[in-house]
């Protein structure tokens, strides 16, 4: 829990209801397929069966003769001349020449009924020359592989590179072959990870209007409106700020959200159906098979490492696939890998392949994962071969404040070391374990991010307070930002009302991702209420005719800042608002930035399961956060982050993979087989929220969202190793493959 | 295409609508009642967002058909709280903060909802075995699982 | 103006001659990422498709932010989040 | 879609014989609707059997066993405590399937005609002797449940024929019955293996009894050398590896994305070895 007792905060660091609470217990809550209209068609998307095709030919005739049809766009109805990233997202949001994974869009249509419309989608005929394709990221970077893209390689992909490499990284310092040499046990070992889906319960849906006069509306499930409008007016050719981008409530999003699929498609369909809003909702198998799933990996990490634990050097060689296009998170993975250990000798190298898969989107710490898998296992396995406690030996080479991270610039305030002493001290860490029960540990990192943000704050007559933010809520950001704002203005959380606005009405704000909403957003509504703080300083300074800076803020009110400022009564905010309309107007507070200061945070995780060694199924017996979080505003959301992030991971080590036949094609696309956990597969999640204040906040917050995520994967795959001396490296550990390891270790 | 005329009773409300007969209820719900408080997440039966009752049953409705609810009685999340005064088990998840994205939270309360009324005193395990058919990927469940223990004891104490 | 040194991620050395640490003039980020580009026109690209600029282990997010000699200073590929 | 509520199993069978295109029963609908959703079929014929009188009875037959209608969801039969009393391994097979929702509407029969190999509800129904009543256009027959399943989606029911009631044979003293299946969570997925041991015992020692296998071949399997290992034991150690060994022999699996062939073959002595000893322990009154 929190440590309250030096909580010199009324508010910041209480579990007060949230104030959407209300309309998400009782249904009342609009998520992006409650939203209809008036004159509303339903559209449906045709989607390539092949994982590589040539499209040869789209016959629309029967579908467009269909009774109820009221239009039918193909990629001719999208402008031509895009580049760089606007052609790759009109590419994966309609196929060109080819189409590129199983599941991608080729065309879509508008009915009256979504019945007429799905039936139409069937009716549209399309003639494939199948090509030859490739899923897995090993069999992409090939040379002779099947090429996905001719030319797809940047500037940074050296000559002679396999066709499907399309961007290439390389970083590091020191001597790692000195640093390998001086070591007393160096390992190397080669660990993957399949691609797995954000998994969130919602599926896309969106509402999109767009008149012939190129003035568009869109309502939509959403992390990010402002990038949703600026994808969708560029893949149509559009002016960005003729297009108007409402969020609806968001049912979950963990980074797959931020980008867009099938969203331009409502709108082309709405302009050549004479400008009727279109609805299109995705189904689950759509969700699985064509929206953004993270990266697959083939990972190589070495390390040296003395018999005291002290690590000499290390080196990673990461291979990732996102899909079709450019984009895999592999120069984050890189960052994240070492990020938790001081080294003066490290490299890194780094391939974005392309493969036959839909175009990857974040999912949670982009890439984080898989880097700690890797090296976090291989940390173990070291500590195992030398008998030195694995917690201990993060502790002997945890990375400190200033310390030089491991890609490349020093580490501002960080917590690191606060959370292995919080793990050490751990009850979960005496519970005895019985037969076939092991326990694993695992650090994790994230930088967590800033990104362009604007909030505006208004006092209404009566003395409270509306806050407009562009960053959806999706884990109780709104009650976060509420309390920061009320807690400033020295009022009650309930006098305070957080309104997450469409574009129309700020400025620019990136996505609610790179766990920077309540960092942000909290920062920037913050200062916009000093911003409305010194303003109505001012107006009490008028009112008792003394200077401005001699009047301060505090309790809610305005009051002379000394005693040689006067003798005057404190005046309230209900007081000051009350007088606007005579003494200058509207009172509100604005701020744009892109806030400096951001706070990067560490975690641990400790998990004890039980290994059934006739059949390899494994049960979580403990489950162990210990992460650091600046400040907790809301303790409870910050519990929550911390405990959903571990039950993704839990999912993503177990049992979650994408799993495509031979043909490409994926054969797990609903819930029954694409395995995330049920309520019965976990225990309570034990969580313990570290606070080492980010100084670059006026609370202190650092990002939550994401770290959580990052040490599931190898503590469980420690843990696995500790209960049966079978060690995996290549995820998902399901049943088979651990039966697998247990009979091999037996022989 | 030939609909067929549905009369039956949403939340005890006397309810009326044409349905194609491939229409699911929850799209009859949702699309023609009005009754957008059922979500769906996955149309197979596999997610649970959909959960109502059907005569007091626990089902999904993505998984029964509009016209299989001639004559039938159905009860939503909408019909949960009566007036305004929210069941024990809506104020518990949104004072636990057993909630973060609220999608599947419909669903699993009304799930809940009948589990409490089948067994007003159930263990963990059996609450976790009950909703394992409603999914959710924000909250990792501990929360919920705990807002629907401390219902339960608050509407075991108010019935004794 | 003062001479400045840039860290830059080692994929890059192709493209500067074989540098990782590279010397430009420049009082600003904005001038240091120009100087840059033309003293080696082919990290252009690089840096037209988003880089982040670290100084002292903190996030730059303008062109106008000054810096000096002392200054610690990284190019880092484009960090957004999920 | 045409949609029928007859109003007998005659009409139903007259319904059916007369349909041109595709048809389909409905009764729980909970694997016929998500094969419409999934666009694997859209029936021009759904011909609801709900409305027909007597399928949600669950009778005792005059010789001692139970008639179970066709409608009887998972939830029903669970709630039947003398159902469950005599046949608890036939009940708790039914019960795996899905969710509490799904029980909610999920029936035997549907279970059994969807064809699925991996079908939870069938081993148990086959180690029990459990038989179908078959309404047609020549009549009425009844078949054993374990002949059937014809392969993957397939079932033994000709044209116009439906099924209009399980019939599970009396239960007899000192009889047990259990079912047990693999899944790599807890709950929610389809089996990967299954396995239904019933068996009836003279003291310690066993008289009688049927070894039934799922998800391991193209149908539900009577596994005879797996009976055969542990009749006329009192189920010691070297019993239940003969009939690990036997059940495991039985096993003709795929690979597929739930299960390899390898996983299969070897959970299924397993799950065979731990049905049996719970089995034997409800025979023994444990």
């Amino acid at each position: 829990m929190a440590k309250d007792e030096f909580n010199e905060f009324k508010l910041v660091g209480t579990r007060p209801d949230r104030p959407d609470g209300l309309d998400k217990v009782t249904g009342r809550a609009r998520y992006g397929a409650d939203i209809s209209a008036p004159g509303m068609l339903w559209g449906a998307v045709v989607r390539s069966p092949h994982a590589h095709a040539r499209i040869v030919r789209i016959d629309t005739s029967r579908a467009e003769a269909l009774d109820g049809v009221k239009a039918v766009v193909t990629r001719a109805d999208f402008p031509e001349g895009l580049t760089g990233e606007d052609w790759n997202l009109q590419e994966n949001t309609m196929a060109g020449e080819r189409a590129l994974y199983d599941g991608h869009a080729v065309a879509a249509v508008a009915a009256t009924s979504k019945l007429i419309a799905e039936d139409a989608a069937r009716l549209v005929e399309v003639e494939y020359e199948i090509l030859p394709h490739v899923t897995d990221v090993d069999d992409a970077i090939r040379p002779d592989a099947p090429v996905i893209r001719e030319g797809a390689a940047d500037a940074t992909v050296p000559e002679g590179s396999p066709p499907n490499v399309a961007r290439y990284m390389e970083f590091g310092f020191g001597d790692v072959d000195a640093g390998f040499a001086e070591a007393d046990l160096v390992m190397e070992k080669t660990y993957k990870t399949e691609a797995t889906h954000q998994g969130y319960i919602e599926p896309h849906a969106c509402l999109g209007q767009l008149g012939e006069d190129g003035k568009g509306d869109m309502w939509v499930c959403t992390q990010g409106q402002w990038f949703i409008r600026k994808m969708c007016t560029a893949v149509l050719g559009l002016e960005t700020a003729q297009l108007r981008v409402t969020p609806s409530e968001i049912g979950g999003g963990f980074g797959g959200k931020t980008t867009i699929f099938m969203e331009p498609l409502s709108l082309a369909l709405s302009r050549k159906a004479g400008g009727r809003p279109v609805k299109i909702v995705m189904s689950r198998s759509e969700v699985l098979r064509a929206t953004g799933p993270t990266a697959s990996a083939s990972m190589d990490v070495k390390i040296g490492m003395k018999k005291d634990g002290a690590i000499t050097a290390a080196r990673a060689e990461f291979r990732m696939q996102g899909g079709a296009f450019p984009g895999a998170p592999v120069d984050m993975a890189l960052y994240c890998a070492f990020a938790g250990y001081k080294l003066s000798a490290v490299q890194h190298i780094g391939y974005d392949v392309l493969a036959n898969r839909p175009k990857c989107a974040a999912y949670r710490a982009p890439g984080s994962p898989m880097g700690a898998f890797a090296v976090e296992s291989l940390v173990d396995e070291m500590c195992r071969e030398l008998a030195l406690d694995p917690i201990e030996v993060r502790q002997k080479n945890a990375v400190k404040t200033g310390d030089k991270a491991s890609y490349g610039p020093k580490f501002g305030s960080i917590g690191l070391v606060e959370v292995l002493d919080a793990v050490k001290d751990h009850p979960n860490l005496a519970a005895p374990l019985g037969p076939n029960q092991g326990r694993g540990v695992a650090a994790g990192y994230w930088f967590n991010h800033n990104g362009e943000t604007s909030v505006s704050m208004a006092i209404s007559e009566d003395g409270t307070a509306q806050v407009s933010v562009g960053t959806p809520d999706i884990g109780g950001s709104r009650a976060s930002i509420a309390l920061m704002v009320a807690e400033t203005l020295g009022i009650s959380y309930d006098d305070v009302r957080v309104n997450v606005v469409e574009t129309g009405a700020l400025g620019v704000n990136e996505p609610t991702h790179g766990s920077r909403a309540t960092f942000a957003t909290g920062k920037a509504a913050v200062e916009a209420t000093g911003h409305a703080i010194r303003e109505m300083c001012r107006r009490a300074a008028r009112e008792w005719g003394i200077d401005e800076e001699a009047v301060e803020w505090a309790d809610g009110a305005a009051q002379p800042a000394g005693p040689n400022a006067g003798k005057f009564p404190p005046m309230t905010i209900k007081e000051i608002a009350g007088k606007m309309g005579g003494t200058g107007g509207p009172i509100s507070g604005h701020h744009e930035s892109v806030p400096d200061g951001v706070g990067a945070s560490f975690g641990a995780h400790v998990v004890d399961i039980e290994v059934d060694p006739e059949t390899g199924r494994v049960t979580i017996l403990r489950y162990l956060v210990v992460q650091d979080a600046g400040r907790a505003i809301h303790p409870s959301y910050v519990e929550g982050q911390y405990q959903g992030g571990a039950a993704q991971g839990i999912g993503w080590a177990l049992n979650e993979e994408y799993i495509y036949d031979d043909m490409g094609r994926l054969q797990n696309p609903i819930f029954l087989d694409y395995r995330v956990p049920v309520a019965s597969d976990l225990p309570m999640i034990d969580t313990v929220i570290v606070e080492v204040p980010n100084p670059g906040h006026p609370y202190g917050v650092r990002g939550v969202g994401e770290t959580g995520i990052t040490p599931p994967l190898p503590a469980i795959a420690n843990a696995i190793e500790a209960a049966t001396g079978a060690r995996l490296r290549d995820l998902p550990m399901n049943p088979p493959k651990v039966l697998a390891a247990i009979k091999a270790v037996k022989a | 295409m030939s609909k067929i005329h549905v009369t039956t009773k949403v939340n005890g409300d006397a309810v009326e609508f044409l349905a194609d007969p491939r229409e699911t209820l929850l799209d009859c719900l949702r699309d023609h009642v009005g009754l957008t408080g059922s979500k769906e997440g996955c149309g197979t039966g596999d997610c649970g967002a959909c959960s109502v009752t059907l005569d007091g049953t626990l089902v999904c409705s993505c998984l029964v058909l509009g016209v299989e609810a001639e004559g039938r009685d159905i009860a939503t999340i909408e019909g949960m709280s009566d007036g305004h005064d929210l069941h024990p088990l809506q104020r518990k998840f949104i004072e636990h903060a057993a909630l973060q994205c609220g999608f599947c939270t419909p669903g699993i309360l009304v799930a809940a909802k009948a589990l409490l009324e089948e067994n007003p005193d159930p263990t963990e395990e059996e609450v976790r075995y009950w909703l394992a058919g409603n999914l959710c990927r924000c909250t990792g469940y501990d929360k919920i699982v705990r807002a629907v223990l401390d219902a339960a004891a608050e509407m075991r104490k108010e019935a004794a | 103006m003062a001479t400045v040194k840039v860290h830059l991620w080692s994929g890059l050395r192709r493209l500067t001659d074989g540098a990782d640490v590279v010397t430009v003039d420049a009082a600003t980020v904005g001038e240091m990422l120009d100087a840059l580009v033309t003293a080696h026109p082919g990290v252009g690209p690089v840096i037209e498709a988003g880089v982040s600029v670290v100084i002292d282990g903190e996030m730059t997010t303008s062109r106008h932010t000054g810096i000096s000699p002392d200054n610690e200073i990284y190019l880092m590929q484009r960090l957004k989040g999920g | 879609m045409n949609y029928h509520t007859p109003a007998s199993f005659e009409d139903a069978v007259q319904l059916a014989s007369a349909a041109s295109g595709t048809t389909r029963f409905l009764a729980g609908g909970t694997d016929v609707l998500v094969q419409m959703r999934a666009g694997m079929v859209i029936p021009d014929d759904l011909i609801d059997l709900k409305k027909i009188q007597g399928v949600k009875d669950i009778t005792r037959t005059a010789d001692g066993g139970w008639r179970i209608g066709i409608a009887v969801s998972g939830a029903e039969m669970g709630a039947h405590g003398a159902l469950c009393a005599d046949w608890p391994g036939v009940v708790e097979g039914m019960e795996l399937v899905g969710s509490t929702q799904i029980q909610g509407r999920a029936t035997l029969v549907g279970n059994l005609c969807n064809g699925s190999p991996a079908a939870d509800g069938v081993p148990g129904l086959a180690a029990a002797g459990a038989a179908v009543t078959i309404t047609g256009p020549g009549g009425t027959r009844d078949v054993a449940v374990a002949d059937v399943p014809a392969g993957p989606g397939k079932t033994v029911l000709g044209k116009g024929e439906v099924i209009s009631a399980i019939t599970l044979p009396p239960r007899g003293a000192s009889g047990g019955d259990a079912y047990l299946r693999f899944i790599p969570r807890t709950e929610m997925d389809i089996a990967v293996v299954g396995c239904a041991v019933n068996l009836t015992v003279d003291g310690d020692k066993i008289s009688a009894a049927r070894v039934s296998l799922g998800a391991v071949a193209p149908t539900v399997l009577l596994v005879e050398d797996a009976a055969n290992a542990i009749i006329g034991t009192t189920l010691d150690d070297a019993a239940l590896n003969a009939l690990a060994t036997a059940a495991s022999a039985a096993c003709n699996p795929i690979n597929d994305k739930r299960g390899t062939v390898e996983f299969r073959t070897e959970v299924a002595g397993v799950l065979a070895r731990r049905a049996a000893k719970i089995a034997y322990a409800r025979a023994r009154g444990e």
